[in-house]
């Protein structure tokens, strides 16, 4: 039995918020399928034994029985107490955050999330975290409600735009884990898809401050880095094939034709405007799904993402 | 059933037995409308009721913008009209048939004089830019959320004017079918459930003046 | 036969009615012709005519879901794109909610049997009763303009802010769905005053079919509940037009606020949905067992108390949303209290079955599934008001199963039970059993295997609304794509052998399952006024113990009306045997 | 049974007593009108009063102008039932909004 209901679950990453859960879904599989099967047992035993053998089966007077419906009112009422003090203790271990947490900002937008650390570096799609500390994520929404969900950890969170919502786990092992949007945003909500990486508290250290001193490197190079954080590349191809918006190959200096405004050609000025005011200008056969990406892109990144658009050649 | 309307006076559907049934069933079934009307302005109260608790600072300064003396006045102008629709429904159950149509007639321009002050206090604030949402442009309010208030007192006033248009249009049906010599002290249910409609009406408004006109 | 006296009442003369089994004038018969129907006010044709709207939606709604299983058979692209996906998913929701489950009990078979089951003529207000019906067909027409003009891709949940910034065709949708309320706002109406004021002489609150305590309790929720979605969708509305700011935080208004209100009546919706489905059951299950049902009080009041219970627990909805931990804690508490009063109907059915009687004819057999697939949903919905556990499971694939358990395992196959019980009455003819026997073994067998992998994948975490999936979910997809084509067949069967039953059926006589049910008193089909007499009761709805006779009494002298519904409780009768 | 229930169902009010009602309402209109413009009190109180006037017009409007006080108990009891089921909806919701705590971030 319990290896059955264990299938139903992904192996659990994050014992300090998920146990309780795991327990409580033993529980409750194991107390519904014990009184389903009493309950259908009876109902076929029933029809069975007291089959109809005639039309003129008299049956017997039964009412009602007081002693045995308070019975099986109070049982499952008693039950069903279990189970709400034993969820409400789960979850206030879900809500009540351990002091030497690991704060992460995460930023969630159409459709992709950023993650921020605390000496600045950012991450698109990808949160790396240390293993056996407490990490905390502080989440905010650019645009619609988004929802935050590590089935390992099981942990979920809806992620809001005019506040802060906030989730924590503690990963014990090193590995990865998957992260699911899961409420409905649009268009490419199932693409929504992010990774945690669990890292040994020293791989963790070197990533960061690898991260942290910027890359260095080229402004194409730094571009190309920016395009997957800031999620534009859930979007927008770089080899031609169709997506949500328009590809970005061979896009420098192409005419383009808009829905609503005179074509122009693509130069900085456009591409400029297009990131931070996207719904100025829409390419012909799309729709306005683009939000602006002013406040989360600084002039510099600007340029540095129009230097590798324009490396991208047909 | 070919004698089924036999000693059925002819305002009484055939599938009712006798009047009062009728009647009954009539004024239940608009009783439970208005549990239905309630609930539906319950839903603006609701709104109402958690931005106050959230911004109750904005509910007193924006409510100075609205106009006590006409918000006064209107109140007045609608339990007069509450007076003059019981009225009615008396002189109805009387046979004054001449009372009935006097009654209706001052209640249904009680109602218009309503409307014309709410048109006044409307399109005074228009002049301001006060208008609902992302259309708002009055600059004399500090607050960020001053447009969410007048929404929430547009919404409010103009679900309640649209309901005191919807019953002028009702008295008026009323009036004319009691012109008609419709309504008796036998019959006169039609009159009785819009008289409760009116009133609700009535009843939705003495809570609107309060709590949107005089909020200090 | 004794005569039947009461302390304090006044006797009324009745003697026995026995329905003509060979009826020379039927509802079917008098006022024939399309114009006739259409401006009807006899409920019976009323609710056919619901009947065949609802079933038009089903269909609409099934293709619909086809179409995405279809596409989930793949992990990527299958065949539509994901804008596609998207509206057919929130169509599909929206129609089988509004358009389906909402109406379907109470609206169509409601319709056709309560005012049968008080022994009235009609119900109070017959004209408001076609107003809910062409209200209902503009709501529909609204819709399908949205169908065409941009579609809907919100989910049928609307949630602001995506909602208000959406580009299909919010505001068509909303509209047409408000227009819909008030058709259920008009039938609530209808119904609670029907149930007070026209019920037959003898019909007590102790003597109401179960039925009609299970539509009571419906009606009071829509009408307590409907208004509340019309001023949501209203705001919704306005948020679109102006911008109004109240639950988009982009103009400072709050997205949360929007849940509250939406779930003050959807949650209390899917009771109007379930409960009627409550009332079919205990009507059935008795007549199969040929007994008197156990614990009527329980099942009448648990009706109530779950359509009470039913208000305060919206916020289980929203345990993930970012609502308070105050909020949160009193709604899971809640959650689990609406649990007891469905679970002890459910026990009373099973105890009912206890010595009787029991015929496996295909509407008991529909009862049988019910109890075994709507205790899965129960369960499930307990799994799911547990806090922690529905951290986890919300918004997966699990929670898309609880509620088709519920919904479809519940209300769906509660209305194929009513169906198969009432198409004889309906139709006069008698649909071909073994036919349906099979029948109800392909939906059982296709509901389950549609269902059941969603349960573990949606444990296993796959997001509920997904076009596209990661790998280790395709097995499950896969065979639930399957199950959902083998329900689509028994869905076909079943429409295939009804609709054969109207032109080659054999008769059906005015009561072939032996109920004690009053409905059963009339002609198959009834009469165009239900009955030619009016009916007096004496016994109570499932007095299995006692004679048919004394279910056939009326009264003697007042031939035509004659109903005196405030002397009901009074009347008592005194028996003019044949 | 219409003979004697005519009485019943049909109460005649006379003309004094809804001249008095209508008159009653006026006067409590006024009052509150003053206690808001020109009597200070303080916060939660000014409210309270409000709602508590404007709570006893509602009543008299009920009572008198529609009739409840001679009607039938269940038409009552749908007027009450309604305003329950509006407090629970408020008092429910505000479970939630009034006790919200925001989550600052802290860089």
């Amino acid at each position: 039995m319990g290896s059955l209901f264990d299938f139903m679950l992904p192996e659990l990453k994050s014992p300090m918020t998920g146990a309780t859960t795991d327990a409580l879904m033993g529980f409750i599989h194991i107390v519904s399928f014990i009184i389903l099967a009493g309950v259908t047992i009876a109902m076929i035993y029933f029809a069975i034994k007291y089959r109809r053998r005639s039309e003129d089966d008299e049956t017997p007077l039964i009412t009602h029985n007081n002693k045995l419906e308070i019975t099986w009112s109070v049982i499952p009422l008693l039950l069903v107490f279990v189970v709400f003090g034993w969820g409400y203790k789960g979850w206030l271990n879900l809500k009540t955050v351990p002091d030497n947490a690991y704060e992460i900002h995460v930023s969630a937008y159409k459709w992709g999330w950023t993650f921020k650390y605390e000496n600045g570096a950012q991450v698109g799609n990808e949160v790396h975290v240390p293993a056996g500390r407490p990490i905390k994520l502080v989440m905010q929404s650019q645009d619609v409600l988004h929802s935050f969900f590590v089935p390992d950890y099981r942990i979920k969170q809806d992620v809001l735009p005019n506040r802060y919502t906030y989730v924590w786990f503690q990963a014990d092992e090193t590995g990865e884990s998957q992260v699911f949007c899961t409420e409905y945003c649009g268009t490419s909500h199932s693409n929504m898809l992010a990774k945690v990486i669990v890292h040994t508290e020293n791989d963790f250290e070197a990533w960061l401050e690898e991260q942290g001193t910027g890359g260095g490197g080229t402004p194409e190079e730094r571009g190309e880095q920016l395009v997957g954080l800031q999620g534009c590349a859930s979007c927008h191809s770089m080899d031609g094939s169709d997506g949500i918006g328009p590809t970005w190959q061979g896009l420098w200096g192409k005419e383009r034709n808009f829905e609503s405004a005179a074509s122009v050609s693509a130069d900085e000025n456009y591409i400029r405007e297009s990131i931070l005011n996207p719904s100025a200008k829409i390419v012909e056969g799309y729709q306005n799904q683009m939000v602006s990406y002013e406040g989360r892109l600084s002039d510099d990144d600007i340029s540095d993402i129009i230097a590798y658009i324009k490396t991208l050649e047909e | 059933m070919a004698n089924h309307s036999t000693s059925h006076p002819t305002h009484v559907q055939h599938h009712f037995v006798d009047a009062d049934q009728q009647f009954d069933s009539a004024k239940m079934g608009m009783w439970v409308f208005l549990v239905n009307e309630i609930l539906f302005f319950g839903g603006l109260f609701c709104a109402y009721i958690v931005y106050r608790s959230w911004y109750p600072e904005l509910f007193t300064e924006a409510a100075l913008e609205l106009n006590t003396f006409w918000g006064a006045v209107n109140t007045v102008v609608l339990i007069g009209s509450s007076l003059t629709v019981a009225m009615a429904i008396r002189s109805v159950q009387k046979d004054q048939i001449k009372g009935l149509k006097i009654n209706l007639l001052i209640t249904i321009a009680l109602a218009i004089v309503f409307m014309v002050i709410k048109g006044f206090e409307y399109s005074h604030k228009f002049h301001l830019g006060i208008f609902p949402g992302e259309f708002y442009t009055f600059e004399g309010l500090e607050h960020a959320k001053a447009p969410i208030f007048f929404s929430i007192y547009y919404m409010l006033t103009g679900v309640h004017a649209l309901h005191v248009l919807i019953g002028i249009g009702l008295i008026y049906w009323i009036y004319r079918r009691a012109v008609r010599g419709d309504f008796s002290s036998e019959y006169y249910t039609p009159v009785e459930i819009t008289g409760l409609y009116w009133h609700l009406v009535d009843l939705i408004w003495i809570f609107l003046f309060p709590l949107l006109y005089l909020i200090e | 036969m004794a005569t039947a006296e009461v302390s304090n009442t006044k006797t009324l003369k009745v003697k026995r009615f026995k329905p003509s089994e060979d009826p020379k004038s039927t509802f079917l018969t008098e006022e024939k012709g399309l114009w006739a129907w259409l401006t009807t006010v006899d409920h019976k044709k009323i609710g056919l005519m619901y009947l065949g709207s609802v079933t038009f939606f089903f269909l609409l709604g099934g293709i619909l879901a086809l179409l995405l299983r279809t596409e989930l058979l793949t992990p990527a692209k299958t065949f539509i794109e994901a804008d596609t996906y998207n509206q057919f998913f929130t169509l599909h929701g929206a129609i089988m909610v509004f358009f389906v489950l909402v109406p379907s009990i109470p609206a169509a078979l409601g319709n056709f049997v309560l005012p049968m089951q008080l022994g009235a003529k009609d119900v109070a207000f017959p004209r408001l009763n076609l107003a809910s019906f062409y209200i209902y067909v503009i709501g529909a027409i609204f819709t399908f303009i949205a169908l065409a003009n941009n579609g809907l891709d919100t989910g049928w949940t609307f949630y602001t802010p995506y909602s208000t910034d959406s580009s299909s065709s919010v505001i068509w949708v909303t509209l047409g769905v408000f227009i819909l309320g008030f058709s259920s706002i008009l039938t609530g109406t209808n119904f609670i005053t029907t149930i007070h004021k026209m019920r037959a002489p003898g019909i007590t609150w102790g003597k109401l079919p179960l039925n009609i305590w299970a539509l009571y309790a419906t009606s009071i929720i829509q009408v307590l509940a409907t208004p509340v979605l019309a001023i949501t969708l209203l705001l919704l509305t306005m948020e679109r037009f102006l911008g109004i700011g109240i639950f988009d935080p982009a103009m400072g208004g709050d997205p949360v606020l929007f849940q509250h209100f939406f779930w003050f009546y959807s949650h209390p919706a899917v009771y109007i949905m379930i409960v009627p489905g409550f009332g079919i059951i205990s009507e059935v299950i008795t007549t199969f067992s040929k007994k008197h049902i156990f614990g009527y009080w329980a099942i009448a009041l648990s009706s109530l108390a779950i359509a009470f219970i039913g208000f305060l627990v919206w916020g289980h909805h929203m345990f993930t949303s970012g609502q308070s931990a105050v909020a949160t804690t009193v709604f899971s508490f809640l959650t689990f209290l609406v649990g007891i009063p469905t679970g002890i109907k459910i026990l009373n059915w099973v105890a009912t079955l206890y010595k009787g009687s029991i015929e496996m004819k295909t509407p008991m057999l529909y009862v049988f599934i019910f109890l075994f697939l709507f205790s899965i949903g129960g369960f499930t919905g307990i799994m799911l008001g547990s806090l922690a556990a529905d951290i986890h499971l919300h918004d997966t694939y699990y929670v898309v199963a609880h509620f088709h358990y519920v919904m479809m395992g519940g209300t769906l196959i509660a209305l194929l039970a009513g169906l198969h019980y009432w198409w004889p009455k309906m139709t006069g003819k008698m649909y071909n059993e073994f036919q349906a026997k099979i029948g109800a073994a392909l939906i059982f067998i296709g509901f389950n295997m549609t269902f059941l992998p969603q349960f573990i994948m949606g444990s296993q975490g796959m997001p509920r609304r997904y076009y596209n999936y990661i790998d280790q979910f395709t097995i499950f997809h896969q065979t639930s794509t399957i199950g959902s084509y083998i329900l689509g067949v028994g869905f076909l069967l079943i429409a295939f052998y009804l609709l054969r039953s109207l032109f080659s059926g054999e008769k059906a006589g005015s009561n072939p399952w032996g109920s004690r049910g009053l409905e059963w008193q009339a002609t198959s089909p009834p009469d165009l006024h239900n009955f030619d007499h009016t009916p007096v009761i004496i016994n109570g709805p499932y007095d299995y113990h006692k004679p048919m006779e004394e279910f056939q009494l009326g009264l003697a002298d007042v031939h035509h009306n004659g109903h005196e519904p405030s002397h009901a409780a009074k009347a008592a009768a005194e028996e003019v045997t044949n | 049974m219409s003979g004697n229930s005519h009485e019943n169902h049909h109460h005649v009010s006379t003309a004094g007593q809804l001249w008095a009602v209508g008159t009653a309402l006026l006067i409590l209109t006024i009052i509150t009108v003053v206690l808001a413009k020109f009597v200070t009190i303080p916060a939660p109180f000014d409210i309270i009063t409000a709602i508590s006037i404007a709570v006893v017009k509602a009543g008299l409007v009920a009572a008198f102008f529609m009739n409840l006080y001679w009607d039938t108990k269940f038409n009552a009891m749908l007027l009450l039932m309604a305003v329950a089921f509006f407090m629970l909806m408020v008092l429910i919701t505000l479970l939630d909004t009034l006790y919200r705590v925001d989550v600052v971030p802290s860089f």
